[in-house]
């Protein structure tokens, strides 16, 4: 492969966001694009990719796990009342231990039932959904105390993400960790035979997907000043939206760092969002956009072929 | 034998069983230093077993290993390394998606890896000495390795082996998947490896190779091992005899000979070819003959096989049934056309499903009048086809993944025979299976064609198609350089000499 | 606690018999019968037999503030009159969820059902239901618009009435305000299309700044808790000129300001149902007007349907529109009584409600002989803080 | 012979037993509430909407594949009844009936023409979906003219919805398509090369998703009396926990029983009719169906039903010997 050749592949997410951004910026020169604006978007991306990078893990494994929005949230709702209690000194390790705990829990289920990973995530999204409502007894959302909000303002609410890509960066690359997780999902059963511990790696990968989930309940609650409970599978269909960024991510995995093309991917589908409620339209029409992106995508990153079986 | 210091490893009545079948049954075998050690024998004689046990990729039933005198029991590739033993195979054991440096290092991160993080430019350096040290400096350690072509990641996967020095190398038949000069660089480290003193344990078809490097050889038959010899005072067919265990002419082929064949082509193909496997193929088939396919397992005729049945990728050229030019599955199969896969167990069979929808799979034209299928007759149809073969199951439902490597084949032959195929494509169907059952399928070949169906046999073994085909053609290379006709006088040898 | 131990009972029971359903599936056939052991029936507890069971589509307090404090009117009526309520089941409040909670409810065994349909035409459905099972129904936060929905539904005889608030005259209301705040262009906020609360709130503030000459510049709908902020910082961003928001429900509130207070620019709002967390908002005005408190419309169906079981009401009265006044606030005094007298059933369920136990049994035929439905009517239309603060703090 | 006779009817029957049990269990608790004759009928009307989806979904699951897209193609379904019949009756059906059919026809042709993993294809429909529906309802909830309520009745949804159940299990008991689907969910390469066009499998595997999914849309439609964003939005999480309840195999493949989606669809009725009868808070109710839902998971688990059944073995020292003979 020519290295200008994978030069035009690694540019290729970046094309993809100048391409939306121009569209709209033709079909809404006013009121799109501003610079703040722009800087808006980078930053909900930034909190949007907290949640992304700690899924890349675990689908890079092949597996999709449905509970990572609700660890978010139940480990949102008992940092905020122990923060709201203790404060900061509170906050920070209770929901990163709860998040640890659930991700213990979900993993062992995963790893060592022969059942596939969606129909357990399911069940388990059910019980945390319940759980969450219980939490939150009598009150629509649970606020936050004002000293917390600063990690919601502009400076303070981008370095969690930052330096959580550039984390992710180094593990996926340079760590023993992110070449095993590699390995595993490429093929578990060389992988097996190498020496490399499956069950070890897994559950690692889950327990750094439940950390991140902890970071982007804490960041996502200081942003929007309260954390809500989740019902009818509410917290599942939330997850779908980094999902897709992580897709965006695989596809250009050989040549660019899965963690960059991953907030790539949450920017874009902001940009997509963004301009489309510049044009006056439903936001939600952004899902469309999404889906039909999506499947083009994956069409042309998948080389399988005719007699490849894809369930 | 006394425990002499020249003993490098030994292996005390090592049991592996699979199920019901015994796959290495009590084998006792020890490995002096500097020696290459043969070990030959049949399919499904134990051999490829008896290695992944060494190489710690299964776990012995019972048996006890030794390596330069203390006990060795290891989990993993890894830990196998780690005491010096390292395993070649045949199949791809190298991971897509990682770069060529992370293959070759996978499981040995610690040379260059400090608090958990690699050192990724060392890395590289690392690869590219050793890369070039196999000659192989075309090859970019950074680079991703389904970049390069299965022969290049086979020759990535012995530099994986040899660069940690290793006491005892072992090679599982990867001859077969290597060119010429692949094969060469095979021989320079085995020599390397008897140079320090160390050991190979060579498995091998290719007698040539085995008479050309060995110093001891030993034969297994069916998990036990028969005899360890020198290479010197044996020859070729003492050692085949040896192998198969019984004389080579063998009352359980055919005993005819010179019986006319009809000269109506019921399939020809013409400049069938597929690049990088086999190139131009224009062969015949008559009605009511067994045409033979022989040749080095890469030679090219496995992928012939499937290009005829029409499963191969990017083929050019076209095969023709009767008058009728045809592509693709279904219209093979509609033309009258059966594919009985090498590989029975993903390609042929329903582990999970019953005896009954097996065979039926390929007969529900012939099963649903209309739309309506009754399970009633679907159940009596599968019942009686099991009798042709007598394949013995407790019913019809029992579950084909329960049944022995014979009884699964017998089922595979079934679904193509009960759809009243008239050309069968076999590829090594007697793969992996006992002589008893051996026998029951030769005998069906020549019932075929007593009934007037034509088959294709492909098979590594010489001495099944003298003894079944009608006529052989040898590939060599992805081209057919020779044919033979049936004839009592036909030996391996004349065969082999155009096969190499 | 005999609620724990049933629950209890229930998760066991049913854990064993699928295991062995699951079991057998597996393997080869389970022979012994599970036990199903006889749990103690309903009415071991200290009140004599309920007279009436009673469905509220609503699920029971756990969740949202306006539902939370409706659910503890509602329990503190079931113990004054003695009837049991069964809360909804499902948190599913679509218009197809709503009408298979009325139908367990038939199927329990209700002498009569209060429901807040998802949307009109759902009400058809809902009144054929109760109809043929006989049972009394009525309306809460709802009422009929549509000409042949009222007319299916008023024909039945077990249609007692219905109790809503003036959503569209609160929504103008709190519209008008934002004018008189000086605002011209406005953003709304809102969550699911299709419901008819909503709906016509929308109807309202769109009026509003239609006749006064201010514009609406951009709708969001299908808002949720996750997405709202990041709406409205878009909003904010691109659209400079807007300069205030109305929101639909106010449980967005948090959120909107929480989007306010990152990019800096804090701009006047105004929306529907109270939620306890807007103390600190009133307090720095943040929110402009508000209004809400109407939790107490359920409250005034149990009541209807109660009393037409009693046989307080002949048929020729149906149907009964009752029309509940929401509240609105703007000082903190005023929320700080709201908050002790008006919505603090959570805590203090016995005086920290509108109406304790005996104003509730005052508006019953049992316990008031000569009560008649323009009580019902006037204590539904005087209702505010001050009413309730004038009849309790005299205590 | 009669010892795996016993077991391979024991396996046919398990699922209705676990009905039949639960049915008596809600008997005992609700002191006879719940089988009273209205509540049968009341329990039946509810579950038509979910056993025609579940039977689609079977149908896709069966080849081991999945469809996260039924819920919306329900709503979609849903919205083309309300909105088309105002025009016209029949017309109107026919657009929802077509509706359903091509979005089906769309996800085959993501799954088996471009070979997308099928996870991710029903996600993306779902997606556009729900973008376009908020689009298509900008005003108030499209209402149901009032023409259709009479088709609400008891008796005139029974017979529509056998009708409905009785071919598909036709078709997938006594066709040929029936029978491959089963095969190309236990080996698919396998499937392929006995012959069976796998594309053309999916594709209509799919489509008669869609289709199911459209008459299911169709009744969810008269028995709510509106079309919102939010009608049969739960349909894919209810159609996947109905499934497992019914004892579905988690792979999909040989073992797929028709009675899965039947029983399973009655099963989680039964058991929200029964929960809410007895008056069990919502969050509560949600609890045990998540709880029970994992723990028939974990039960159907490979691993976990092979230890089970050992251990049934050694405590009924069962004294079947190798049956397989080599």
């Amino acid at each position: 492969m020519s290295k200008s050749k994978r030069v035009l592949h690694a540019l290729m997410p970046f094309l993809a966001l100048v391409l939306a951004y121009v569209i709209f910026k033709i079909i809404e020169p006013a009121r799109f694009g501003s610079p703040s604006g722009l800087f808006l978007l980078l930053q909900q991306a930034m909190i949007q990719s907290l949640l992304a990078c700690g899924l890349y893990f675990i689908l890079t494994m092949g597996v999709f796990d449905l509970t990572v929005g609700a660890v978010a949230m139940i480990s949102a709702i008992l940092g905020t009342m122990a923060g709201n209690a203790i404060g900061w000194a509170g906050m920070i390790p209770v929901s990163i231990v709860t998040a640890l705990a659930m991700s213990m829990i979900s993993s062992q289920l995963m790893i060592r039932l022969k059942a596939p990973p969606m129909i357990i995530s399911v069940g388990l999204v059910l019980i945390y959904e319940a759980l969450s409502t219980k939490l939150i007894q009598g009150k629509y959302s649970l606020p936050i105390d004002d000293e917390f909000r600063i990690l919601g303002q502009a400076p303070w609410v981008l370095i969690p993400g930052i330096v959580l890509i550039l984390v992710s960066m180094v593990l996926i690359s340079r760590s023993k960790f992110g070449l095993y997780i590699h390995a595993i999902g490429s093929n578990t059963e060389i992988a097996k035979n190498t020496g490399i511990n499956v069950t070890k790696y897994q559950t690692l990968a889950w327990l750094f997907c439940g950390l991140c989930a902890a970071i982007y309940g804490i960041v996502n609650t200081c942003y929007t000043s309260s954390v809500a409970y989740a019902q009818n599978m509410a917290s599942a269909t939330s997850v779908f939206k980094p999902m897709m960024a992580c897709m965006f991510a695989t596809a250009f995995r050989k040549y660019l760092n899965p963690m960059i093309s991953v907030l790539i991917g949450c920017f874009f589908l902001n940009l997509v969002s963004n301009g489309l409620l510049c044009m006056g339209l439903e936001s939600s029409l952004q899902n469309v956009v999404v889906g039909l992106a999506m499947i083009v995508i994956v069409r042309f990153s998948n080389k399988s072929r005719k007699y490849d079986v894809s369930k | 034998m006394a425990d002499n210091s020249n003993v490098l490893a030994r292996f005390e009545n090592m049991y592996k069983y699979f199920g019901i079948t015994h796959a290495v049954d009590g084998v006792t075998l020890e490995v002096t230093r500097g020696e290459i050690h043969g070990l030959v024998g049949e399919n499904g004689s134990g051999k490829s077993t008896l290695l992944s046990l060494i190489a710690g990729i299964r776990r012995p039933d019972s048996g006890k290993m030794t390596v330069n005198g203390q006990d060795y029991a290891p989990h993993d590739n890894t830990q196998a390394s780690q005491r010096g033993v390292s395993m070649i195979v045949q199949e791809i054991n190298t991971l897509a998606g990682l770069t060529v440096a992370e293959n070759i290092f996978l499981g040995q991160e610690h040379l260059f890896t400090k608090y958990g993080f690699r050192n990724i430019k060392k890395m590289n350096e690392m690869a590219r000495e050793y890369l070039n040290k196999a000659g192989l400096d075309l090859i970019k350690p950074d680079e991703e390795i389904s970049h390069y072509s299965l022969e290049q990641r086979k020759l990535i996967e012995m530099v994986k082996a040899s660069y940690i020095k290793p006491e005892l190398l072992m090679i599982d038949e990867t001859s077969t998947a290597l060119s010429h000069d692949g094969r060469d660089e095979m021989y320079k480290l085995m020599k390397d490896t008897r140079a320090r003193n160390g050991s190979v344990l060579l498995i091998s078809h290719d007698l040539q190779e085995i008479f050309q490097f060995c110093d001891r050889i030993t034969i297994m038959r069916d998990g036990r091992v028969v005899d360890t010899v020198n290479a010197k005072d044996v020859d070729e067919d003492k050692l085949k005899a040896l192998m198969v265990g019984r004389d080579v002419s063998g009352h359980y082929y055919r005993e005819d000979y010179g019986t006319p064949i009809s000269d109506k082509v019921v399939l020809r193909t013409k400049g069938l070819t597929c690049p990088g496997h086999f190139e131009n193929i224009d062969l015949e088939l008559h009605e009511g003959e067994i045409l033979g396919l022989g040749g080095l397992s890469e030679s090219g005729m496995h992928e012939i096989g499937r290009a005829i049945f029409g499963i191969e990728y990017d083929v050019t050229g076209d095969v023709i049934i009767g008058d009728k030019k045809v592509e693709g599955i279904q219209q093979t199969m509609h033309a009258g056309l059966g594919y009985v896969s090498k590989n029975r167990d993903v390609e042929s069979l329903f582990a999970k499903a019953s005896i009954a929808d097996n065979i039926n799979v390929t007969c529900m034209d012939k099963l649903s009048r209309g739309i309506y299928l009754s399970p009633r007759k679907m159940k009596k149809f599968a019942d009686e086809s099991t009798h042709t073969l007598s394949v013995k199951m407790r019913d019809v439902d029992q579950l084909v993944g329960e049944l022995s490597g014979g009884n699964k084949q017998k089922v595979a032959l079934t679904k193509w025979m009960a759809r009243g195929t008239k050309i069968f494509v076999m590829d090594s169907p007697t793969r992996g299976i006992d002589v008893a059952v051996k026998a029951v399928i030769y005998d069906l070949l020549t019932k075929l064609k007593d009934q007037g169906c034509s088959m294709i046999v492909i098979s590594e073994e010489l001495l099944e198609l003298i003894g079944v085909c009608d006529r052989i053609l040898v590939t060599k290379d992805g081209r057919i350089v020779d044919e033979f006709l049936r004839s009592p006088d036909l030996s391996e040898e004349t065969i082999v000499k155009s096969m190499i | 606690m005999k609620k724990f131990k049933k629950l209890l009972a229930i998760l066991l029971a049913l854990l064993m018999v699928l295991s062995l359903a699951a079991c057998s599936g597996g393997d080869d056939e389970q022979t012994d019968e599970p036990g199903g052991e006889q749990t103690d029936d309903e009415n071991g507890g200290d009140t004599s037999e309920p007279k009436y069971k009673i469905g509220y589509t609503f699920p029971d307090g756990a969740t949202a503030g306006l539902a939370g404090d409706a659910a503890a009117a509602l329990k503190l009526a079931a113990e004054a009159l003695n009837i049991e309520i069964l809360f909804g089941a499902s948190q599913d409040l679509s218009a197809e969820g709503t009408i298979t909670t009325v139908e367990n409810f038939i199927a329990a065994g209700c002498d009569a059902v209060i429901c807040c349909n998802f949307s009109e035409s759902s009400m058809v459905q809902i009144s054929k239901l109760c109809d043929d099972a006989g049972v009394y129904f009525a309306q809460f936060y709802r009422t009929l618009s549509d000409e042949d929905v009222i007319a299916t539904v008023e024909a039945s005889d077990y249609y007692v009435g219905r109790v809503h608030e003036d959503e569209y005259g609160t929504a103008y209301a709190l519209a008008e305000a934002m004018i008189d705040a000086g605002c011209q262009n406005l953003a709304m906020l809102s969550s699911v299309h299709g419901d008819n609360t909503y709906e016509t709130r929308a109807s309202g503030y769109r009026d509003a700044c239609a006749e006064h000459g201010v514009n609406i510049i951009i709708e969001e709908w299908d808002q949720t808790t996750d997405t709202v902020t990041n709406t409205t910082t878009n909003i904010l961003a691109a659209y400079p000129e807007v300069d205030g928001f109305l929101l639909i429900n106010c449980s967005f509130a948090p959120y909107v300001l929480a989007a306010m207070e990152n990019t800096g620019t804090i701009l006047p709002m105004c929306g529907v149902d109270f939620d306890t967390t807007l103390l600190e908002m009133i307090e720095n005005e943040t929110i402009t007007a508000i209004a809400g408190g109407h939790h107490n419309d359920p409250l005034f169906a149990l009541l209807l349907v109660y009393n037409a079981l009693e046989g307080a009401f002949d048929s020729s009265e149906y149907p009964i529109d009752v029309l509940n006044n929401m509240i609105t606030i703007s000082s903190v005094e005023e929320y700080e009584d709201y908050a002790t007298y008006f919505a603090n059933g959570l805590n203090d369920p016995e005086n920290g409600q509108a109406y304790n136990k005996e104003e509730i049994q005052q508006m019953t035929i049992t316990y008031n002989p000569d009560f008649t439905v323009q009580d019902i009517l006037d204590a539904a239309s005087s209702i505010s803080i001050a009413d309730v603060m004038e009849r309790h703090a005299a205590e | 012979m009669d010892k795996t006779k016993l077991k391979r009817i024991g396996t046919a029957l398990a699922p209705f037993l676990g009905l039949i049990l639960l049915i008596a269990l809600f008997a005992i608790l609700t002191d006879g509430a719940s089988i009273q004759l209205s509540n049968f009928k009341l329990l039946i009307n509810q579950t038509f909407t979910l056993v025609l989806v579940c039977t689609g979904v079977f149908g896709v699951m069966t080849l081991g594949m999945m469809d996260l897209s039924c819920g919306t193609v329900v709503c979609i379904c849903c919205f083309m009844v309300a909105k088309v019949c105002q025009v016209n009756i029949f017309v109107g059906l026919v657009t929802a009936l077509l509706t359903g059919i091509g979005m089906g026809a769309f996800n085959g042709f993501t799954t088996s023409i471009l070979k997308m993993p099928s996870f991710l294809a029903t996600l993306c429909l779902q997606y556009i979906i729900t973008g376009l529906m908020t689009q298509l309802i900008a005003s108030a909830a499209v209402t149901v003219p009032a023409e259709l309520y009479f088709f609400d009745e008891f008796w005139y949804k029974l017979p529509l919805v056998l009708v409905l159940l009785i071919g598909a299990y036709f078709l997938f008991r006594h066709t040929k398509l029936g029978h491959y689907m089963r095969m190309v969910g236990s080996n698919e390469t396998a499937a392929i090369f006995s012959g069976i066009n796998v594309r053309k499998i999916k594709m209509i595997s799919y489509t008669m998703a869609g289709g199911l999914c459209a008459v299911s849309g169709f009744l969810v439609a008269i028995r709510s009396g509106t079309a919102a964003v939010t009608s049969g939005t739960d349909m894919m999480f209810n159609s996947m926990i109905a499934l497992t309840l019914g004892g579905f195999p988690n792979g999909g493949g040989a073992k797929a029983r028709f009675s899965a989606p039947i029983v399973g669809s009655f099963m989680f009725c039964v058991l929200n009719n029964g929960l809410s009868i007895l008056g069990v808070s919502s969050t509560t109710q949600a609890f045990i169906k998540g709880a029970i839902f994992l723990f028939m998971v974990i039960l159907m688990a490979e691993n976990v039903k092979t230890a089970v059944s050992s251990g049934i073995k050694k405590i009924f020292g069962g004294k079947e010997k190798a049956s397989e003979i080599n």
